[in-house]
């Protein structure tokens, strides 16, 4: 009866919200670049692993794609340098996170060309596929889907397992962002040439890209630049808060649920975001590393006429970004990433990373959607979260155990890990209690507690 | 003073256009029609009765929230709300003081001393009244009849009675007014105590005697539905609880037609209408899950037939209600989500 | 036998603790089923009182003079064959006196001998007291138990008959709330009980607090 | 059905309508006590029901006993002693057997000897003079409503251990209102099961 | 754990109770003679309540064979009182009715005069309706009225009553058999009803035959 | 009546209970037999002289563990310090072992910048809670290291030994503390350390910005000027990191000599009531209202 069930429903994955989506600012412009800042913070960490250690010195110069910081060992890679220009500093600077993190500061050169000059091109079909991962890290690609996971390690499957299916994730689901939708539509040759060589790396023997149904020009663009002999599909899914989360995708593309605890690889599946694979399309063979990236630049209630899809180099600062839109100085929010994940800035020089989507200005009372205040009132336990999470927690029952600070039993009955902060329980929540940041709150303390114990 | 600065908040940055006030607002306007559909039918006495019950909730609410320290509550709407439904369950000439002592006691010990909204764990309003039913059980059950002639001017006599005092017999007066064919007894406790039955006209008109509110059950139907399209209630309950009734009914109505009323008299007599709409379905004493409310649901409607027929009381929704409302914890506690890409229980829970 | 030292003296504090500190029915919490079962009258409440009284008096005595001969494997049996002996004979005294007293309590009687109360008496004071000592503690918790049950049997018979003591105070046009003398009211006047003293206590608090702030500012 | 002493309508009578704990104020030490958990609760519920049973069973065969002898009046100290010799007994194989269990139910296993409930059970069974049957139908009813009662009240402690509760309600007061409002609602159980 | 200490175990057990027995039969037979005396004034007192005018009561058993016995303990059968008046004439019998009320049973003893064949007066000795309302049917004056004058004949066989005893619904009454019931308390004036018709259908068509013999067993 | 009580009834009443009582006392005695399980008593005894907080201060799972610790000689009764010193010396005196008395620890607090020193950058809106903020953003302090002030140690003391000061810093009362850990686990940015109170010698501050970078931030921040360290003993202050850290296996050299110099008053020396004394040459802070939110400097 219930596997009856599930089999109707393949295709979506259950629960999730739709929010407003407010593309339309941005989804039919062009990809566009984005000037040079005098001034460059990229830090030495934009990924999940070991952070880069810098090779250069203060006062150095360095020249635009030259390795600045390298790889300490395999769950890590190397940073490029964005332009050519000199290094002021390395030290402790501002980050979206809060914390101050080193970086390396670079003077940008005004009169230069900015020449990409580093990058030895390869044909990568005539490689292995240790040497491929190998170039792959070179590359300093990590993951540009939101987690900034280092792809290599992604794309080097465990010898215990085996993948038999890349999974293509261009389902943008998060609103306001357009950047892969864009990507899609401009640079499908880079896309299919990236999936070409991550199913060659990978060994897997398809790649399906799923694509939101309110992306279906992306769709139509991805498959007529196809080749006959291509082992890729492209299928639409539902247009739902999160379908990009890989867990929703791979319920609605396969049917197939990533057991708790667990990755994509062990039902032999890799997911990768569109960003990741056309980056990778473009550097694989000319050898060059990842020193820009598609920013989604964009607003709520506020005056930019200059919205859109820029190229814009790692390490600018979002202030200088807000400059060059026009935005005045003062505003009340600036969010780097999507409205749902992503994180609200204390300062203005923080710098975009491999991992930045959007840059996105709100202004005035724009928290909420609609009428709303921000008031926040006890949890009249209206169930609505537990509709909405597409992971099928208990958002409440972990929200009253948080009020009173016992995280130990959120973990261990409540399935606290599985929580992802998608933010659909806060989002749907009429009592406006802030679920998510105390679950961030409840992991932190338990990951402190048990790095303590251990 | 144009020191504007940068406002920090935690994702997500956007919310869905639906708060807690809002939702209760919407509750308030979807009762109005119901109270004034009563106040047509038996006229001033029910105004009375509505407008001393939920100022008597609202000036309880503010008054636990005043010694607690708190911030004023009363703009969540969801005292008056309280004060609504409870006016709505009561008879129409219950005294006013005794109304009054409803409300006080629906809002101090049904959800002030749990900490206000949403940490109730009963129904405030029906804590209320199962106060004021255990309290003055004559009082409770004493009925006037609808569309009397004089009722926008005229009260019911034992509506003003002084407090603390025994109401008068209105049994008098009640002869004197009553279109004939008035008993005094509502349907259910016709069918039950003198085995006759009402025409299902009369139960939907609400030319029958019952609770201010209850009467007509198309009306309540239809409010219902302007919050279920809003989204502003979760359809599920009332929709289990029906079905409930008319499954338990249904299978005891074919044992002993004499015994148990057929489903459809179930479902349109008494304050089931009322109770399966607006007071099972107040979420704060309903469960999360909706594997939990089906349950919830069933249990509910079932008590309610089987308190019904098999009970000492001709009528069991609100009882159901209370204990569905006791229950819910229980439920909650075994009806937890399937986790997404659950394991296979190892351990037992 | 325990490690914080027993005194030996006898204070008003023995006597005292049973009637507020250590109050058995608002502080303990103990014989809570003739507390709320036996108050829906101030006369039924004050009954069970002495009667409660009686056998914990008289059962402290006798296990504070056997104190020392009872094993410890039987020390529980032991107490309860000798409470249940006394509840007896209340029981037999009670049924010779009055009738409807008896009839109006009950079960009741015959359940003092599982009253928490007094097989905790018996543990934890008689049972390491000496006979005098023990009994004016049983005495002092005997009328904390007693004044317990009137407080919430006069509440109950005045709001629940209109009478205390079976006198009606209202006049006849009062409307008794008949919750009262039902079992919820038993349980919601208790708990309001409890809530009036800890709101005294915390109001307390409270002001030696804000007396605390005035000498600091 | 209906006729009051059916073995039915003395299970649900002394099950609902007629709940030891909420109507007859039997049982409330543990009622109070040990509901502050669903995981001790059960437990509990399930051992005092057992020597409910257990005491009913003592009890009307005592009883015979008592009556064949004519010595009545030392029905109450009987049943108190081979209550409590039973609840040791019980206590003692507790412990040895499952020593996690006994450490979960702590201090509370002794209570069950002085809890109203078992005595009363028994005591009440033979004053309406039920036969085997019946007192087997009345002390089942008893403990299903009492646990019953128990997991209702642990359930609501529970939910209520995480709501911000005003500083004064804490504690037994809580468990009091809450257990006057079950009291309320279980009124509505009133009669059932007569004609 | 040595046999020594199972030894104490056994002497102070056996020794605790037997002491106790000692008490509790000594107070036991103190107390008896007062609480039997006790018991036989509440009944007595009830009985001549109950029959107007009576001032001497008899204890009879009617056992399962029909046969009318005085009272002796350990009997078993119908309990009937009979009332007589100063002059040792038969005023009537009193019965026990019983049936379940609102919230547990309702127990009564009734009078019945062979005189009129009816019933003329209702005594309620035990019930657990609720206070303030099921109890009504104690000191509700217009209620109590109802058993003036309460029509109880037996039928031509004699086997069952003419007609049955039931409550109606308050200020509907219009036979003399029907009980008018307390408005608000209509599930304890049934429940009256049901017992006096309960045993009014048991008893009297025993009792009625046997009445000379009551007559002549003056007290 | 005397003769009454020597009736029949008196001898079968007797009989009766006589067996009764018997038979259950061989029963119990049997089962004690068979069904004994042996626990020490002496684990009640001193359980009961614990003070049940169960609050782990003594690094046990709750009060009873550590009376079975302590049974076992696995801990010492001064472990517990919570419980009152004579209940633990009557532990000690019972079991016939060594109090085993440390030197009181307390918690400190590693930051002096309030909101009358400290700037915000930003204007942190949401749950109050230094965790949760402290995760947006760095909760918009201006020096990423200091006190978010919303008492997240405070609510989590079960002693109540902090209170928030009217500049929004938490204030110890080390005659309240127990050095349970609670408030040093709790805050999100490590502001607190469990000290014995003889280290006096403190650095009330965490910021590793340099000179006029931390002074932006916050007006008492530690500069990295390396005057305390050059004023002191050799090795026992070192700047790290452009912080001054104090060595505490060299504390029996500090005094009070170490802290006159310091501009910003960033190391202090505490009194033995908790008491903060600046140093001379420490700027006067005069200000007492908190500062206005201002973006950046
Ligand atoms: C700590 C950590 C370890 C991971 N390890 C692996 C891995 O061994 N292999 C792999 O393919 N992906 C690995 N992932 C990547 C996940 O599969 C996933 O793609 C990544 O977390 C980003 O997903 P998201 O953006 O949906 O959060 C890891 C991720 C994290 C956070
Ligand atoms: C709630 C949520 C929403 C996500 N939405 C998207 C999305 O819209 N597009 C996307 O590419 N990745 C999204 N991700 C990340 C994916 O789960 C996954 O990590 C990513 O596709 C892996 O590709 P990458 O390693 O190349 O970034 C989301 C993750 C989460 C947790
Ligand atoms: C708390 C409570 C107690 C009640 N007690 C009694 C009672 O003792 N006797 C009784 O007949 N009905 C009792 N009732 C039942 C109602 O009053 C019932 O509606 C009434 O008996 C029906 O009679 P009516 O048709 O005359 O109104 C009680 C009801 C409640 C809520
Ligand atoms: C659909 C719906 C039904 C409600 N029903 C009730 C009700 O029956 N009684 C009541 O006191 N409040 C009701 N409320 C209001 C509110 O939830 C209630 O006051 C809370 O119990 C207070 O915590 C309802 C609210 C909604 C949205
Ligand atoms: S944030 Fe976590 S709990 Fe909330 S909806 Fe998403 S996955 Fe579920
Ligand atoms: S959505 Fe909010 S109010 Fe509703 S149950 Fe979840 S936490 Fe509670
Ligand atoms: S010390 Fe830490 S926990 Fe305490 S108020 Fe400051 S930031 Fe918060
Ligand atoms: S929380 Fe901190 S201040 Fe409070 S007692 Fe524990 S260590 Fe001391
Ligand atoms: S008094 Fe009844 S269980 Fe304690």
């Amino acid at each position: 009866m219930l596997a009856l069930f599930d089999k109707l429903r393949k295709g979506r994955f259950s629960h999730g919200i739709h929010p407003h989506y407010h593309k339309e600012a941005t989804q039919g412009k062009a990809i566009k670049r984005l000037a040079f800042p005098p001034r460059l913070i990229v830090p030495v960490m934009q990924h999940i692993g070991r952070p880069a250690k810098p090779i250069v010195k203060v006062g150095e110069e360095v020249v635009r794609g030259q390795v600045i910081a390298e790889a300490d060992g395999f769950l890590s890679v190397p940073v490029h340098a964005p332009a050519t220009g000199i290094v002021r500093d390395i030290g402790l600077m501002a980050s979206a996170a809060g914390p101050r993190v080193l970086s390396i500061v670079i003077d940008v050169y005004k009169a230069a060309s900015q020449q990409v000059l580093y990058g030895e091109p390869v044909e990568p079909e005539t490689l292995t596929r240790a040497e491929l991962i190998q170039r792959v890290q070179a590359t300093g690609l990590a993951g540009l889907g939101g987690a900034a996971f280092p792809s290599h390690v992604k794309l080097k499957i465990p010898a215990s397992k085996a993948a038999h299916t890349l999974v293509v994730n261009g389902c943008e689901c998060e609103p306001y962002l357009t950047c892969d939708h864009r990507v899609m539509l401009e640079q499908p040759q880079d896309l299919l040439q990236g999936i070409r060589y991550a199913l060659r790396i990978t060994g897997a023997e398809r790649a399906i890209v799923g694509i939101e149904d309110n992306k279906a020009d992306a769709a139509a663009a991805l498959k007529a630049a196809l080749r006959p002999d291509d082992r890729i599909t492209v299928e639409l899914v539902e247009t739902k808060y999160p379908q990009g989360a890989e867990k929703m995708l791979l319920k609605s593309l396969l049917g197939v649920e990533v057991p708790e605890g667990g990755l994509p690889i062990d039902l032999g599946i890799v997911v990768n975001n569109v960003g990741t694979l056309a980056q990778l399309g473009r550097l694989l063979p000319s050898g060059e590393g990842l020193i820009e990236r598609v920013v989604t630049i964009t607003g709520y209630n506020v005056d930019m006429p200059k919205a859109g899809n820029y190229r814009v180099p790692i390490g600018t600062p979002v202030r200088f970004i807000l400059e060059q839109m026009g935005v005045e100085a003062d505003h009340e929010k600036v969010i780097l990433g999507g409205p749902m994940m992503g994180a609200s800035l204390a300062s203005l020089d923080v710098p975009i990373t491999k991992g930045t989507s959007g840059v996105l200005v709100f202004q005035g009372r724009t928290f909420m959607d609609g009428e709303n205040t921000a008031a926040v009132y006890p949890c009249i336990k209206c169930g609505r979260c537990v509709d909405a999470c597409p992971m099928h927690l208990n958002p409440a029952q972990m929200g009253w155990l948080a009020g009173k600070r016992q995280y130990g039993l959120m973990e261990t009955e409540f399935h606290l890990k599985s929580c992802f902060e998608c933010g659909c329980c806060s989002f749907v929540c009429p009592s406006n209690i802030p679920l998510v940041q105390y679950f961030r709150i409840a992991k932190a303390v338990n990951r402190e507690l048990q790095e303590r114990a251990a | 003073m144009a020191n504007k600065h940068v406002v920090l908040h935690t994702a997500p940055h956007v919310k869905k256009p639906q708060d807690v006030p809002t939702i209760m607002r919407n509750v308030v306007y979807a009762l109005l029609p119901i109270v004034a559909y009563a106040v047509y039918q038996f006229g001033i006495s029910v105004l009375a009765l509505v407008i001393v019950t939920t100022l008597a909730c609202l000036g309880t609410e503010r008054f636990f929230g005043w010694m607690g320290g708190k911030p004023n509550s009363l703009g969540d709407w969801s005292s008056t709300i309280t004060g609504m439904l409870l006016a709505l369950t009561l008879p129409p000439g219950f005294p006013l003081w005794m109304g009054a002592l409803a409300g006080i006691a629906g809002i101090a010990i049904g959800k002030a001393v749990f900490g206000g909204i949403g940490f109730n764990v009963f129904n405030p309003a029906l804590v209320g009244r199962a106060f004021v039913q255990a309290a003055f059980p004559v009082a409770i059950t004493t009925w006037t009849p609808a569309f009397f002639s004089g009722r926008f001017t005229e009260f019911v006599p034992s509506t003003l009675t002084l407090p603390f005092l025994i109401p008068p017999e209105t049994a008098e007066w009640v002869k004197q007014v009553a279109v004939d064919g008035f008993t005094g007894a509502t349907p259910l406790a016709l069918h039950k105590f003198q085995h006759v039955a009402t025409s299902p006209l009369d139960l939907f008109s609400g030319a029958v005697a019952g609770s201010a509110g209850e009467t007509s059950a198309i009306l309540i139907l239809l409010c219902g539905l302007y919050l279920i399209a809003r989204n502003m209630m979760n359809w599920k309950i009332p929709a289990w609880i029906f079905i409930g009734v008319v499954v338990t009914s249904g299978v005891l109505h074919l044992i002993n037609p004499a015994k148990c009323a057929d489903p459809l008299f179930m479902l349109f007599s008494g304050g089931l209408m009322l109770g399966a709409m607006f007071m099972a379905s107040d979420m704060v004493g309903s469960p999360l899950t909706p594997r939990g409310v089906m349950i919830y649901g069933l249990l509910i409607g079932g008590l309610t037939v089987v308190i019904r027929v098999y009970g000492s009381l001709s009528e069991g929704i609100m009882y159901a209600i209370l204990l569905g409302n006791a229950a819910t914890p229980l439920i909650d506690a075994f009806t937890q989500p399937r986790l997404f890409g659950a394991l296979p229980r190892k351990k037992s829970a | 036998m325990s490690l914080i030292k027993q005194d030996d003296r006898i204070t008003l504090d023995t006597f005292l603790e049973g009637v507020w500190r250590e109050n058995p029915v608002f502080v303990m919490m103990l014989g809570m089923c003739p507390t709320l079962a036996v108050t829906n009258s101030a006369m039924n409440a004050l009954a069970m009182g002495v009667a409660t009284t009686f056998v914990l008096i008289a059962s402290s005595l006798l296990v504070s003079l056997f104190r020392n001969l009872i094993p410890s494997e039987v020390r529980i049996a032991t107490y309860i064959v000798i409470i249940a002996t006394f509840v007896t004979i209340v029981d037999y005294t009670m049924q010779a006196v009055s009738q409807p007293l008896y009839h109006a309590l009950g079960a009741f009687i015959q359940l003092i001998v599982v009253n928490c109360i007094i097989l905790g008496r018996a543990e934890a004071c008689a049972s390491r007291n000496k006979p005098l000592k023990s009994m004016v503690n049983a005495a002092g918790m005997g009328l904390g138990f007693t004044l317990a049950l009137l407080s919430l049997g006069s509440v109950r018979e005045l709001l629940g008959s209109g009478s205390l003591f079976g006198l009606p105070l209202f006049g006849e046009h009062f409307q008794p709330w008949v919750v009262m003398v039902l079992p919820p009211g038993g349980f919601l006047v208790l708990g309001g009980w409890l809530l009036f003293f800890e709101w005294l206590k915390t109001r307390k608090q409270d002001q030696v607090l804000g007396a605390e702030g005035a000498t600091h500012g | 059905m209906g006729n009051a002493d059916s073995i039915t309508f003395i299970f649900f009578n002394a099950f609902l309508a007629n709940n030891f704990v909420l109507a007859m104020f039997l049982g409330l030490c543990p009622f109070l006590g040990v509901s502050g958990k669903l995981n001790t609760a059960l437990p509990m519920g399930l051992a005092t029901s057992f020597v409910m049973l257990v005491s009913s069973v003592c009890a009307y065969f005592l009883n015979e006993l008592l009556v064949a002898f004519g010595i009545e009046y030392l029905r109450l100290i009987s049943y108190i002693v081979v209550i409590a010799s039973a609840v040791q007994l019980v206590e003692m194989t507790l412990k040895k057997l499952s020593p996690t269990l006994f450490r979960a139910l702590g201090i509370y296993l002794p209570l069950i000897t002085t809890n109203c409930a078992i005595l009363g059970l028994a005591l009440f069974q033979t004053f309406k003079e039920y036969n085997f049957m019946q007192s087997l139908a009345y002390a089942l009813g008893a403990g299903a409503g009492f646990i019953l009662a128990l997991l209702l009240m642990a359930g609501l402690r529970e939910r209520l251990e995480l709501a911000k509760l005003p500083s004064v309600t804490q504690g037994a007061a809580l468990s009091l209102i809450l257990g006057g409002l079950l009291s309320l609602a279980f009124m509505g159980f009133a009669g059932l099961g007569a004609e | 754990m040595s046999s020594k200490t199972s030894m104490a175990m056994v002497a102070t057990l056996g020794f605790v109770t037997a002491l106790s027995g000692f008490l509790i039969v000594t107070v036991f037979q103190a107390t008896k003679p007062a609480i039997e005396e006790n018991k036989r004034l509440a009944i007595q007192q009830t009985v001549l309540e109950v029959i107007t005018g009576a001032t001497a009561d008899k204890h009879f058993i009617i056992n399962g064979q029909g046969e009318l016995l005085e009272a002796a303990p350990g009997m078993k059968g119908v309990n009937v009182y009979a009332g007589y008046d100063a002059q040792g004439k038969l005023l009537g019998v009193a019965a026990e009715g019983s049936a379940q009320g609102y919230s547990g049973s309702v127990d009564t003893i009734y009078a019945y005069t062979p005189a009129c064949g009816c019933i003329t007066g209702v005594k309620v000795i035990k019930q657990t309706e609720t206070p303030g309302l099921g109890d009504k049917t104690i000191t509700d004056k217009a209620f109590v009225a109802n058993f003036e004058h309460l029509e109880a004949k037996l039928d031509a066989a004699g086997k069952a009553l003419a007609n049955a005893i039931v409550a109606v619904k308050h200020g509907s009454k219009q036979h003399p058999w029907e009980i008018d019931a307390i408005s608000g308390a209509t599930i304890s004036s049934k429940a009256i009803a049901k017992g006096l018709n309960g045993s009014a259908q048991d008893v009297l068509p025993k009792l009625v035959p046997l009445l000379s013999k009551i007559e002549g067993a003056k007290p | 009546m005397v003769n009454a009580l020597f009736t029949a009834d008196m001898g079968v009443a007797l009989g009766y209970m006589l067996a009764l009582g018997v038979t259950l006392a061989i029963l119990l005695a049997i089962a004690n037999k068979f069904l004994f399980v042996y626990e020490d008593p002496r684990i009640d005894e001193v359980d009961s002289a614990l003070p049940h907080a169960n609050c782990g201060a003594c690094g046990e799972a709750g009060c009873r563990v550590f009376a079975e610790k302590l049974i076992a000689g696995a801990v010492s009764p001064a472990q517990c310090t919570v419980n009152a010193p004579e209940n633990n010396a009557a532990i000690a005196n019972f079991l016939g072992v060594d109090l085993g008395n440390q030197e009181k620890r307390v918690a400190r607090l590693a930051c002096a910048g309030g909101n009358h020193v400290a700037y915000m950058r930003a204007q942190y809106s949401g749950l109050q809670s230094c965790r949760g903020a402290a995760m947006v953003g760095g909760g918009g302090k201006g020096c990423a290291w200091g006190c978010l002030g919303m008492g997240d140690c405070k609510d989590v003391c079960e002693f109540g030994a902090i209170s928030m000061d009217k500049n929004g810093l938490p204030v110890v009362d080390i005659t309240k503390c127990t050095a349970c850990g609670d408030c040093v686990d709790v805050c999100p940015k490590q502001l607190f350390e469990l000290h014995p109170i003889s280290h006096q010698l403190w650095v009330a501050c965490k910021n590793l910005h340099h000179g006029n970078e931390a002074e932006t931030e916050c007006e008492v921040a530690c500069t990295a000027c390396e005057r305390c360290a050059n004023d002191s003993p050799e090795g026992l202050i070192t700047v790290r990191d452009n912080l001054a850290i104090i060595d505490y296996s060299k504390n029996s050299l500090a005094s009070k000599v170490s802290i006159q110099r310091c501009p910003t008053g960033a190391i202090v020396w505490l009194d033995d009531k908790g008491n903060i004394e600046k140093g001379q040459k420490a700027k006067a802070v005069i200000r007492k209202q908190a500062l206005p939110v201002i973006g950046r400097a």
